[in-house]
This record gives structure tokens, C-alpha cells and sequence, in this order.
């Protein structure tokens, strides 16, 4: 499949047209077995772009943890994560559908109209009492603090697409100086739900790249890494 | 007072804007139940056949022409150019009609993308209508009647499979998907 | 072609101003006869008790407010017109304040909302002044004196914090995302 940058409104759409392109209904093998072409477009993605990178990484995330479930017993589905990613597939599936039939009818014969009041103006216009200066400055400090979030919002999630990549050369670098490390020691103490899942990703990257082995002595143990 | 629902029809006539339920309540200084109540009377009236429509996203109303009548308007009236939506506005502005009124986090969940960029494209072109919530710290959502008017319909609920599609389950059954799979 | 009763109902609406049977037999491709019968129709529908009513003067015809509605609609007209700012309506005033002279999709980047209501209103209460602008198609927006001198300054300039916040880094951002409609 040709597929190309910035093709996709997001990464489910990109999901939903590699489960299509191989004739595959929506599952839980189905998704799983068009992980490897997503990671690939992930690495075709424009990597300036760290906003829509990061919305690829989380889906990424979900597809790489799905897929290790079965090879690693130890890690558990967290309720938190919300709906398996097949249900979210097909609920996205069905607003997609669903916009196709909206969009016939923005573009179709039917709309209304509203009627053009001509102004009808008073005699005299009183000025708003309210039109102070303690409210002019209130308005304007409201503005300043609600314009300010949506560009915050982008630099966190730049500092996640930037920790999987330093993850990756720091782990690799650890295990070139100490040949073996375990999970536990790369996640420290601290570790928030990101970081863990950022690691896992990194590590399960180097797996792929056959970096690393890993391997684990029963279900809830620690994950001793190799370089392999 | 005369009648309030002839003095609703005149207020809504020479508005010629989106007005709340809660405004109209303080101009005519009656509560905004006997509002509603006599916008049900205009809802019921303006509908179907009539030249003019009555059109309500949540608590706002207006009247407007009737969508089928559109070819024969727009030869006294200035054409409305809206122009295409891209499939991401498409997505998105499908997502608030039919679960609005919505906040932006549950936009996201449901296209796993940002939607802070394209929700700010669809205020500023006036397809959607932001809300503070009292309830929430969160703004929410509800598309707006311009879009209405561009869609031909007088509310969310007509628009296709509205009730199926709003009151999906979030979170399906598998067993009810086997039904989901045919389309 | 639609029932002609309709057509005739929508063109009425958006019209806004009287027009003549004549003008009406000729968008709509039908005789002055058919015309005259449709408006029969009309005439009957809009009379009595319902807010909206048909007018017709020698061979001109329109839809006017219920006369009976007069004082309602003068006391909601004046109180939209007259009432306080509302904080939509101050916001935009300040952009304006601090930004002008701006243009309108300027105001609208910034707020990330559309604003040709609003800046109707804000126009036609004396407290933003229009200017067409030699070096754009757009017209640009300042604040009025009436407005200033509401506020005690004698110029933008002495508005609270004027330097910082007119050189403030969320305002100074370039226009961008108005065309990334990929997103």
C-alpha cells in the first residue's frame, strides 16, 4: 500500500485504511497484524511535526502493548487506558462512515436561510455603565489567560516524542557499557505512566531492531534485558 | 401581554440572529418555562411545508427558510459560501452533532488526534459553538446553527441515525458488534 | 418546483424589504396569476394572532411583525441594543483597544471565534469606528472616542498596561493556523 504523510486525519484513520487495505474485518488479530505497516509509517512521518507524532506514538503504544500482551504475562491491561483498541476502531469507524452522509448533506441543494434585519436605531445611544476600565482590564487578562493553554499543551507532548527517541540511544547505550539491565533499573522510581510506557515502547524498539533480548522467570517478575 | 407565542414569532422574526431561551425569558420578563413552552407551539408550527423553519441547537433558536426551498431563495439573497470541509473538519464536526454538547478530551478520545487546531477552525468559521460549562471546568461543545442551516436540517435529532448513532455504547459489547461489522 | 405557497413564505422572510408581484412572477418562473392565488394563501396564514403578518401596499407585498407586538419588540430591540457589554462584546473591544487599527479575521485569529455580530453591535453603538483601509480589501477596526472617553484615557496609548499587552506574545504570533486546515 502507497502511503503517504499527512494522507491521514489522524492514526486511527491510518489504522482503519490498513485494516481495509488488506480486507480485514476490525479485531483484536486483525489490528495486530497491521502493526508492523504502522510502525513503518510512523518512521516515514515528518518528525517536526512532534504534535502529530505524538498522536501516533499513543496509538503505537496501544498497538505494540496489545501485541505483547500475549509474549509478556507480566503486563497487565490497566483499566485506565480505556476501551480495548478495537472498539475504538469501530466506534471511530462509524463517525467516519456517519461524516461521509454529513458531508452530502453540506455540499447537497438544502439549506436555509436567515433574514437581514435592517437595524432599527433608538433615538439616542445611552454608553454601557459597564464599560470601565477595572472591567476593560478584567476582559483582556480573561483573553490573555484562555488564548494561552492549546500552545502549552504541544511543548509536554514534544517532551514525550523527544524521551522515546533518547530512551531508545540510552538504553542501547546501557546495554553496549553493561551488556544486561532490567526494566526496573531503566524506569528508576519515579517513573509516571507515560515513562513507563515510553520505555516499554524503546525497549520493544530495540527488540525489533534485535538489539536486545529479553526474557522473563514467571508472570509478575522483573524483565532482565540482554544485548542480544 | 398578548399571547406569548405571538410576540415569540415577532422577537424571532426581527432578531435576525441566534437567540437563548434564557435571553428571550428576560426580554419578555416571563420564565424561561413558559419560553419553552411557547417554543413548542413555534416548533410545531414552523415546520414541514411552511416557507419558515424553526431551527434549536440546545438552548438557541432562530428561524430561518425552509431548506428545500433554498434554489428559489438564493435568487434574492446573497448565496451562503461555505465551502468544502477537509475530512479532518468533516470528522470532528460529525463527532459534536451527534454527541454534543462534548468537551474537547472526549472529541480526542473518540479521533485519537488533536483536535485543539481544528475545533479553533470550526469556532472561527462559525460551525460550532463553544459553551462554559457550570458543571465542568471544561468548555463544551455543540455544532451551531449556521451549520444547521448549511446541513438542511432543524436539529441534531434529524440528522441520519441520529438516535442509534448517539446512543451508541461508548464502550460496545463485544456481542453487539457482530451487527456493527455488516457496514 | 416546490409548492409555490412556500416559496413564496421563504422569499417574504429573507427578503426584508416589499417587493412586487411582478419581481416575484419573474425569479420564479410562473404567471402573476399564480403569483396573486399563492399570496392568497399567504394573506390568510399570516393575520390575527400570529406574530408575523402579511403586509400589502397596491402591487408590493412583504412580512412585517404583528402590529399588536409593537411595544414588545421596540423594548427588546432597545434592550439589545442598549443594554450592557456583553463579555464577548467587551473582549472584542479590548482586542480592538489593544490590537487596533485590526482587521476583522485579526480579531477573529485571536479570539478563535467569529466576530461579525459583534462587531455589527459594537458599530452601531458608536464605540468602534470602521476605516477602509488603502493598502487592504479589508477594512480595519479602532476603538471610538466615545468609547475612550467612556473609559477615562485620552488615548489607546494610556490604556492599563498598553506597551506589554500590545506587544504581547500570544497576539504577536504570525497568522498560521488559519490555513493548516490538514490538521
Amino acid at each position: 500500500m502507497d502511503i503517504k504523510v499527512g494522507q491521514f486525519s489522524g492514526p486511527l484513520d491510518l489504522l482503519l485504511a490498513l485494516i481495509q487495505d488488506e480486507k480485514l474485518e476490525i479485531s483484536e488479530v486483525s489490528i495486530s497484524k497491521v502493526t508492523e505497516q504502522f510502525l513503518q509509517y510512523l518512521e516515514a512521518l515528518d518528525e517536526t511535526d512532534a504534535e502529530e507524532l505524538a498522536d501516533f506514538l499513543v496509538i503505537a503504544a496501544k498497538l505494540l502493548f496489545a501485541k505483547s500482551k500475549h509474549l509478556l504475562s507480566s503486563v497487565e491491561p490497566d483499566e485506565e487506558e480505556g476501551p480495548p483498541l478495537e472498539e475504538q476502531l469501530r466506534l471511530y469507524r462509524l463517525f467516519v462512515e456517519t461524516s461521509k452522509k454529513i458531508d452530502k448533506l453540506w455540499l447537497g441543494p438544502y439549506h436555509s436561510y436567515v433574514r437581514i434585519e435592517e437595524p432599527r436605531l433608538p433615538q439616542s445611544i445611552p454608553l454601557p455603565e459597564n464599560l470601565t476600565l477595572t472591567n476593560w482590564s478584567l476582559a483582556i487578562a480573561n483573553l490573555l489567560k484562555r488564548i494561552s493553554p492549546p500552545k502549552a499543551l504541544p511543548e509536554t507532548r514534544i517532551d514525550r516524542t523527544v524521551s522515546l527517541k533518547e530512551t531508545i540511544s540510552r538504553l542501547k547505550k546501557l546495554l553496549e557499557v553493561e551488556g544486561q539491565t532490567k526494566f526496573s533499573d531503566i524506569l528508576g522510581n519515579s517513573a509516571t505512566k507515560t515513562e513507563i510506557i515510553v520505555s516499554f515502547l524503546a525497549l520493544l524498539e530495540l527488540v525489533k531492531q534485535r538489539e536486545a533480548e529479553v526474557n522473563q522467570t514467571n508472570a509478575f517478575s522483573d524483565i532482565h534485558i540482554v544485548k542480544a | 401581554m398578548n399571547d406569548i407565542v405571538s410576540i415569540l414569532e415577532s422577537i424571532l422574526f426581527v432578531a435576525s440572529k441566534p437567540l437563548t431561551v434564557k435571553a428571550l425569558a428576560r426580554a419578555l420578563e416571563v420564565s424561561e418555562g413558559d419560553i419553552e413552552g411557547a417554543l413548542s407551539h413555534v416548533s410545531e408550527k414552523y415546520i414541514g411545508v411552511c416557507g419558515i423553519h424553526y431551527l434549536r441547537v440546545d438552548d438557541t433558536v432562530q428561524l430561518v427558510t425552509n431548506p428545500s426551498n433554498a434554489e428559489e431563495v438564493e435568487k434574492f439573497v446573497a448565496r451562503d459560501i461555505l465551502g468544502e470541509l477537509t475530512k479532518a473538519q468533516l470528522e470532528t464536526l460529525t463527532v459534536i452533532g451527534y454527541r454534543g454538547p462534548i468537551t474537547r478530551p472526549e472529541i480526542e478520545e473518540i479521533r485519537g488526534v488533536n483536535c485543539a487546531v481544528i475545533l479553533r477552525t470550526l469556532l472561527i468559521r462559525d460551525l460550532v459553538e463553544e459553551h462554559e460549562s457550570s458543571d465542568s471546568v471544561l468548555p463544551t461543545y455543540t455544532v451551531s446553527l449556521t451549520a444547521l442551516r448549511q446541513l438542511g436540517v432543524g436539529k441534531v435529532e434529524e440528522l441520519p441515525d441520529y438516535t442509534e448513532i448517539h446512543n451508541h455504547a461508548y464502550f460496545s459489547r463485544p456481542v453487539e458488534n457482530s451487527h456493527s461489522e455488516t457496514n
